[in-house]
């Protein structure tokens, strides 16, 4: 399995709060191989943000709890191991790179400071030597004049910089892993594909596992290799990206993927999933996703659905398919 | 000066010194050991103002001084004269209008000038005479001569005797004289004239001057906090016996009376005031003696006698009859635990002008009678019977009797008193209104008067037309008498008294204080027959019921040796010492 | 980055300083004299027992004070002297005001400081140990006992720890002793159960913040970002999050100096007997000594003002975001 | 209370409606708050107390020499008066009885029911005080921002003023230049108190002044007054209730303090006054100055608690 690089299965992040459990995450399966970049898909509230901070466990505990699976990354369970160990890996084997830059960076701080912090931290640099980098990293990045935006402050940079910074910082110490938490959801259009950009970029010249988190499936065309698709704190449908656009699987998917506004179709309207995301607390009994299934059976209310695969590459789990 | 000070809570606390030494008292000692450690003397209550201390008119000031200056002379707990700067007592003229000086040669000032007669009559003529300086004690050094108010004049004879000669009697004039201390001419002529300068000379206000004239000499004062002294080697009294014994005397401020207290338990200060509530459980510390001593402060309920006070006050039978009403014993037992005696007239008994002989003991059995002093007002015409026999007091007419008690707030004890003394009214019938008022108001709006209508500036006395600008009808305050020349409380009880706030006004108490001011009262024979008739002729008239005189609990470290327990207790203070460590 | 504009906005903040001082100067000259006290009042008594003329004494000491003239005449010499920086004559204490404010002033100023160490170090620590721990017994029992703090009267709490420490236990002299070395170790003994009862509250308070302050914070995205770095937990709560919530905290801290000086700090005196600032001016103002009323009426006004400054030059450095221009 | 204003300045805002589905909303917010629920417990408690305690005690006023300095329930002391014959002293022992389960003061007054009828003067002290200061401040505040111009500048140098006034200097000058009457107390803490809630809500005002439903008022037509008084007042309630129930206990310590140095009405028995006047006597009858002194404590307490989890209850981002 050496082209494996990290391996998430049955993973199960629980929210105890007031009002009860919140089942975030309640079995997700996936894996991440060397050099890809795997998409984690699926509306808001759906778990994959939380399954994101789950790999780091950085999400706030409490309420937060990994109540189960496994995080398996160079022969570590990281959902298990002391967060001593877990701290040598955020930041210098696992990077992650925020979706609202805006608030992702401490505003009473430099630049530099919250770079060469990192540097320092995981890498055998001195100061100059960490400074360095980070201006060469910055400008990397597409920052001019990278050396003065050392001491700026992030209220001073506009949101793509503060995004591109947040990029540099995330690759400061040359990752095994980059997980991108929608780099590109809080920017305007332009910046936006100047962003893509910059993912298309690592990809060719960096030897980076990616997990790109996003609910555009019209990114995940455009960069991503393979695809998971998720809903309700589970993992509905794991595809590689072509099959998933074009051979959509799970009605979820499908539903996805009708809401992508086609250029060339002219639509009068977009077309969205009717009713709303679950409630995480009172999931629906049976497919999650029953109340909003158009292809909706009986079995569906009762049963989970099993995992299906239907070919090597493509796995499911939709009562349609057994 | 007279004593005469009205007091405030915190004259309670602080007791005015007057340094003093008993001749033949030498304490057979080393005194190279014997001179040892720090006198802390605990107060609170306020800070002196000045140590330039003619300008002074609270008593901390003169008490802070008085350790650096010694006055002419003092008296011991019998209240004989025992002098200090004075060489031989004053001598009188047999027409008692001459008095003679003589002071000691021993008397130098800082820069070893001889202190001499002359730097006396200075100090009266140019100083406290003056108008520039505004002497707020000056009218001790005036008499009346044809309706003038004129000073006495004093010379100096030669460099150690000057003589006053006055054109009136005053028998008890010579007092005033033993308290007399002298500014250093030599000094004061600098900033004669100019008020600002002399109240900011630096020689006074650092007493740089005081020579051996005191038994310390003047170290650092740091306000609101501690006055500090250090023994004066070459203090005039103390150089044979090598006295004063401690090297250093501490008056110490606290702002609370029980840390004060508590800081004489924890063995931080040598000496301090103990309230009665304290005394039996300092009593018993190990560590700490407490002496109980009498004072000559009183309580007394002024009855106004003016015309915006009730009507029945005017009437000695009344007024007779409310004293009847309430109890002294009462008083002093529950609210000051014991430690007061029953005041029938302004003399207390530790006076040597005190006679209990024709007194009328009005608030003690038996003239402690609620039914008797009923009875007394409804035959007046103030009550009504009621079925069962009892007397309810009314007014003439049948309505509630209506009275208006008032006292100063901030101390407790006198606050207590006055619901003391309104419950035993209310018993009679009586509605009694308290009215508490900071002390500045109730001079301002309760003491002071004028005649109405007029543009008078307000006074204590104003004249019997006069009223104050509030109504009342008694009003709880604190006297003290002078124990040797009692006849200043003139002031309260006279016609024309410049205190008499209440209107009293009885000719034959008015011709008594001016008898005991007259060539007769020379005779000691004769001012003790005036002053048993003054006496007895209040207590009876009752132009305020006395209520008590106080006792005072003074708590020493019990390693403070050398004390003499009595009403002068400090007389010698100078003398006395530490007992060794074992 | 340049702060150029600073020295501009402190300058135009002096300004309005001497503005604002100059008026409550004035206020307080005329609250002071207008009221019917006067400084005559604590020797009526005297005066009359003495057997003299109320009237013409009290006019000779009023004189003496300077307070016989008309108000307008009193203002414009005072505002005279004023200017030459001659701050007048305290005859409560017969000694210049300005020596008056010279020696007295380092007790109070001692006082304050150890009492906002005391009270911002301990705050602080266990305002950030309660937000870390939020909803723990612990965090529990610290608030439960910060609202206790808050509470508690302070001269109330000083008079019980002397009985206690003082008196029963003999721990600490029952009061503060002037003449110890201010840096010794004994006067900081001294200065124990002071600190103690001015501390106390405030302490209590800057609990309350820091935890509030930092629970404010402990949320934010950039702290996640600073956890995702691998930085240890020590240095995310300590650098990352209390740099932010230090602002809020200053503003309080700040406010505290400028506003203990003449309140707690005057009753913890009055029971310790401290002869700082605060026993000057209540003393002063009980005493009808207008010049010291007026003075440390300044001052106070003073210390606010520069506190105030202060704290807003402090944010500038602390929050780059801020700028006053 | 300056400190805590802008603490609740940072943290407070709400929606634009005062339904009483709001006020239910808020409360629910509140209830779970436990220290909240007994400081308004505590509270509730003490008003009912002081509004019909006193027709269920003693008199408080009434003076008892015979029973004087008696401690609590429970308690014995030993109390000895002085016997000048003997220089001795007649020491009794006294046991406090249920006719005054706490005890009397040195005139053998109830203490149970001075501290009742203390309870409603401190409770009306921190009211009215309060209440003038934040009617003051929130008129000033809101004329502030609602006009502008020269009136707010004014306004807002005065409140510039105001606050830069050594608060304790001026509080302790006005009561003693003015007499220490409840009145004057009442007055000099409500006039210096005010400006806190005036510049708070002046920023407060300002921003709503700004938002939709103001500016349709004004399009319907709605006068200055009407907008005022009708929209932003009750937009701004609930932060002038928390301003009102953080300050109230200041108002109770600022009286406490006063009396303390004996600048209280001595005629009406707060329990500042009851406390000041037992605290000399400390060593011999301590719970004259310890039960006011807790009272003040537990009612100081109660009120930041309750203020607290109102706070709570109206900061929308608190997780409750």
């Amino acid at each position: 399995m050496d082209n494996v690089s990290l391996k998430v299965s049955n993973l199960r992040t629980h929210f105890l709060t007031r009002r009860g459990i919140v089942k975030a995450v309640d079995g997700v399966d996936f894996e991440l191989r060397r050099g890809e970049c795997l998409c984690l898909v699926g509306e808001s509230g759906c778990g994959k943000t939380v399954t994101a901070l789950s790999i780091l466990r950085l999400f706030d505990s409490p309420p937060g709890k990994i109540v189960g699976g496994q995080i398996s990354y160079d022969g570590l369970d990281l959902a298990k191991c002391s967060l001593r160990q877990l701290r040598q890996i955020r930041g210098k084997d696992i990077a992650i790179v925020f979706q609202e830059a805006q608030s992702a960076l401490n505003p009473v701080l430099t630049i530099g400071d919250q770079i060469i912090e990192q540097i320092k931290l995981h890498l055998p640099l001195d100061y100059s030597m960490a400074r360095d980098r980070t201006i060469s990293l910055l400008s990397e990045m597409g920052i001019p004049s990278a050396k003065r935006v050392l001491s700026y402050y992030p209220h001073q940079l506009s949101g793509g910089m503060k995004q591109r910074v947040l990029i540099a910082m995330s690759l400061s110490c040359d990752p095994q892993i980059l997980i991108a938490d929608e780099p590109t959801t809080a920017v305007d259009v332009t910046i936006k594909a100047q962003i893509l950009d910059i993912f298309h970029e690592l990809k060719a010249s960096r030897q980076l596992s990616t997990i790109f988190i996003t609910h555009d499936l019209a990114v995940v065309a455009e960069i991503g290799d393979r695809a998971v698709i998720m809903y309700g704190g589970k993992d509905v449908e794991t595809a590689p990206v072509s099959e998933i656009i074009n051979n959509p699987k799970h009605p979820y998917t499908s539903g996805l993927i009708e809401c992508l506004p086609d250029v060339s179709k002219t639509a009068d309207r977009l077309a969205s999933i009717p009713g709303t995301t679950p409630n995480p607390i009172e999931m629906p009994k049976g497919c999650a996703f029953h109340p909003r299934c158009p292809k909706a059976m009986k079995i569906c209310k009762q049963q989970e659905p099993p995992e299906i695969i239907t070919s090597k590459e493509h796995k499911v789990s939709c009562h349609l398919y057994t | 000066m007279k004593r005469l000070t009205i007091f405030l809570t915190l004259s309670l606390i602080l007791i005015v010194l007057t340094a003093g030494c008993a001749k033949g008292e030498i304490k057979e000692e080393d005194d190279g050991t014997s001179i040892r450690d720090t006198f802390i003397q605990g107060v609170s209550g306020g800070d002196a103002e000045t140590l330039n201390w003619i300008l002074a008119a609270d008593a901390s000031s003169f008490g802070y001084a008085g350790h650096t200056l010694d006055s002419l002379a003092t008296y011991d707990n019998q209240l004989n004269i025992q002098l200090r700067c004075l060489a031989k007592d004053v001598e009188v003229s047999p027409d008692g209008l001459v008095y003679t000086i003589p002071i000691r040669d021993d008397l130098k000032w800082s820069d070893d000038s001889p202190v001499t007669a002359e730097d006396y009559v200075y100090t009266l003529k140019n100083l406290m005479f003056s108008d520039w300086l505004n002497y707020t004690y000056k009218s001790n050094w005036q008499e009346e001569v044809d309706g003038k108010t004129v000073f006495v004049t004093p010379e100096a004879l030669n460099a150690t005797t000057f003589t006053i000669t006055r054109q009136t009697v005053d028998p008890e004039f010579v007092y005033n004289i033993y308290d007399l201390i002298p500014y250093p001419k030599y000094i004061a002529t600098k900033y004669e004239d100019d008020v600002e300068a002399f109240t900011q000379a630096p020689e006074f206000n650092n007493l740089t001057y005081t020579g051996n004239l005191g038994p310390y000499r003047f170290k650092e004062w740091a306000r609101n906090d501690r006055f500090v002294v250090e023994r004066n080697p070459e203090y005039y009294l103390g150089k044979d016996v090598g006295a004063p014994y401690f090297t250093q005397y501490i008056i110490k401020l606290f702002g609370t009376s029980a840390t004060r207290q508590a800081a004489l338990e924890a063995g931080d200060i040598t000496y301090t005031g103990i309230e009665p509530e304290q005394v039996n459980e300092f009593r018993n510390l190990p560590n700490v003696k407490v002496y109980t001593v009498p004072t000559s402060g009183y309580w007394l309920l002024a009855y106004n006698q003016r015309a915006n006070g009730w009507e029945g006050l005017k009437d000695k039978t009344i007024r007779q009859a409310l004293s009847m009403a309430i109890s002294k014993q009462m008083i002093s037992q529950a609210i000051l635990l014991g430690f007061a005696d029953p005041a029938f007239s302004f003399i207390p008994q530790t006076s040597p002008w005190y006679t209990d002989e024709g007194l009328v003991k009005y608030g003690i059995e038996p003239l402690y009678d609620k039914k008797k002093a009923a009875e007394i007002l409804y035959q007046k015409g103030y009550g009504v019977k009621k079925d069962d026999g009892t007397i309810k007091v009314t007014n003439k007419d049948g309505t509630p009797l209506h009275l208006v008690l008032v006292v100063s707030t901030g101390d407790k004890p006198s606050e207590d008193t006055i619901f003391l003394v309104r419950k035993e009214l209310v018993e009679l019938g009586i509605e009694v209104e308290i009215k508490l008022r900071p002390w500045e108001t109730l001079l301002r709006q309760y003491v002071m008067n004028k005649v109405p209508g007029t543009d008078q500036e307000p006074r204590y006395n104003n004249g019997p037309e006069a009223v104050s600008q509030e109504s009342w009808d008694i009003i709880l305050m604190g006297f003290g008498t002078d124990l040797l020349q009692p006849s200043g409380s003139e002031v309260f009880f006279t016609t024309e008294g410049g205190l008499n706030y209440m209107g009293y006004s009885n000719p034959e108490v008015d011709a008594l204080f001016k008898r005991a001011k007259s060539k007769e009262a020379l005779d000691k024979e004769v001012r003790q027959q005036i002053y048993a008739e003054m006496s007895r002729l209040l207590s009876e008239d009752q132009p305020v019921d006395f209520l008590v005189f106080r006792r005072n609990n003074l708590g020493f470290q019990k390693n403070v040796m050398g004390i003499e327990p009595g009403i002068r207790i400090f007389y010698n203070y100078h003398l006395w010492y530490f007992e060794p460590a074992e | 980055m340049g702060k150029s504009w600073l020295r501009g906005y402190i300058t135009k903040r002096l300004i309005y300083a001497v503005i604002i001082a100059w008026g409550i100067l004035t206020v307080t000259f005329i609250l002071v004299r207008v009221g019917p006290t006067s400084p005559a009042d604590r020797y009526l008594a005297n005066i009359a027992a003495g057997g003299h003329d109320v009237t013409q004494a009290v006019a000779a000491i009023e004189a003496r004070y300077g307070v016989d003239k008309p108000i307008l005449v009193q203002y414009a010499d005072y505002m005279g002297n004023l200017f030459q920086g001659n701050w007048g004559w305290s005859f409560s204490t017969s000694m210049p005001v300005t020596e008056l404010i010279k020696t007295h002033w380092i007790y109070s100023f001692q006082l304050i400081l150890l009492s906002s160490l005391f009270a911002a170090f301990l705050g602080i620590l266990i305002g950030i140990y309660s937000a870390v721990k939020q909803y723990t017994k612990a965090d529990y029992t610290f608030t439960f006992f910060s609202f206790v703090g808050i509470s508690i009267p302070n001269f109330w709490l000083g008079i019980m720890l002397i009985l206690i420490f003082s008196v029963k236990l003999g721990l600490f002299k029952t009061y503060y002793d002037t003449t110890l070395p201010l840096f010794s170790i004994d006067n900081l003994k001294a200065l124990v159960l002071p600190v103690i009862t001015l501390g106390t509250g405030m302490l209590a308070g800057y609990v309350r913040y820091t935890r509030s302050a930092m629970l404010d914070n402990l949320r934010k995205a950039f702290v996640t970002t600073a956890r995702a770095k691998g930085l240890p937990e020590r240095t995310v709560i300590g650098k990352h999050v209390f740099r932010n919530a230090l602002l809020p905290l200053i503003t309080i801290i700040m406010f505290d100096l400028g506003s203990i000086v003449f309140g707690g700090a005057y009753l913890t005196e009055i029971i310790f007997g401290i002869p700082g600032l605060g026993q000057v001016s209540f003393n002063a103002i009980f005493a009808n000594d207008y010049p010291v009323v007026i003075a440390v009426t300044l001052i106070g006004t003073f210390i606010v003002l520069l506190v105030n400054l202060i704290t807003d030059i402090t944010y500038t450095y602390l929050d780059p975001r801020i700028r006053y221009d | 209370m300056t400190e805590r204003l802008r603490d609740i300045v940072r943290r407070i805002s709400r929606p634009p409606s005062n339904s009483t589905r709001l006020i239910n909303y808020y409360w629910q917010r509140t209830r779970r708050n436990k220290l909240a629920i007994f400081g308004l417990t505590f509270i509730i408690f003490l008003v009912l107390l002081a509004v019909v305690g006193p027709f269920f005690t003693l008199d408080p006023t009434l003076v008892d020499f015979e029973n004087k300095n008696l401690p609590p329930v429970g308690f014995t002391i030993e109390q000895s008066v002085y016997n000048t014959e003997t220089d001795d002293f007649i020491t009794t022992k006294v046991s406090g009885t249920w006719n005054h389960p706490l005890g009397t003061d040195s005139k053998g007054r109830d203490m149970l029911a001075m501290l009742i009828s203390g309870a409603r003067v401190s409770m009306l002290v921190g009211l009215i005080a309060t209440g003038i200061a934040i009617i003051l401040g929130t008129i000033i505040g809101v004329l502030s921002a609602y006009l502008g111009g020269w009136v707010d500048n004014v306004l807002m140098r005065l409140t510039d003023i105001m606050m830069t006034f050594p608060f304790f200097i001026l509080l302790v000058l006005i009561v003693f230049i003015f007499g220490p009457s409840l009145v004057i107390i009442v007055l000099a803490i409500g006039l210096t108190g005010w400006t806190g809630t005036a510049r708070l809500l002046r920023s407060e005002a300002l921003s709503l002044r700004t938002r939709e439903f103001i500016t349709a008022a004004k399009a319907m037509g709605a006068s200055d007054n009407r907008v005022i008084f009708r929209h932003l007042i009750p937009n701004v309630i609930s932060l002038i209730i928390v301003i009102a129930t953080l300050a109230i206990p200041g108002v109770i310590l600022a009286e406490a303090a006063l009396s303390f140095i004996g600048l209280g009405d001595p005629t009406v028995p707060s329990w500042g006054i009851i406390l000041e006047a037992g605290q000399n006597s400390l060593r011999t009858a301590w719970w004259v100055a310890v039960e006011p002194g807790i009272m003040i404590f537990l009612t100081v307490l109660a009120f930041n608690f309750l203020g607290d989890g109102l706070r709570d209850a109206f900061d929308p981002k608190s997780n409750i």
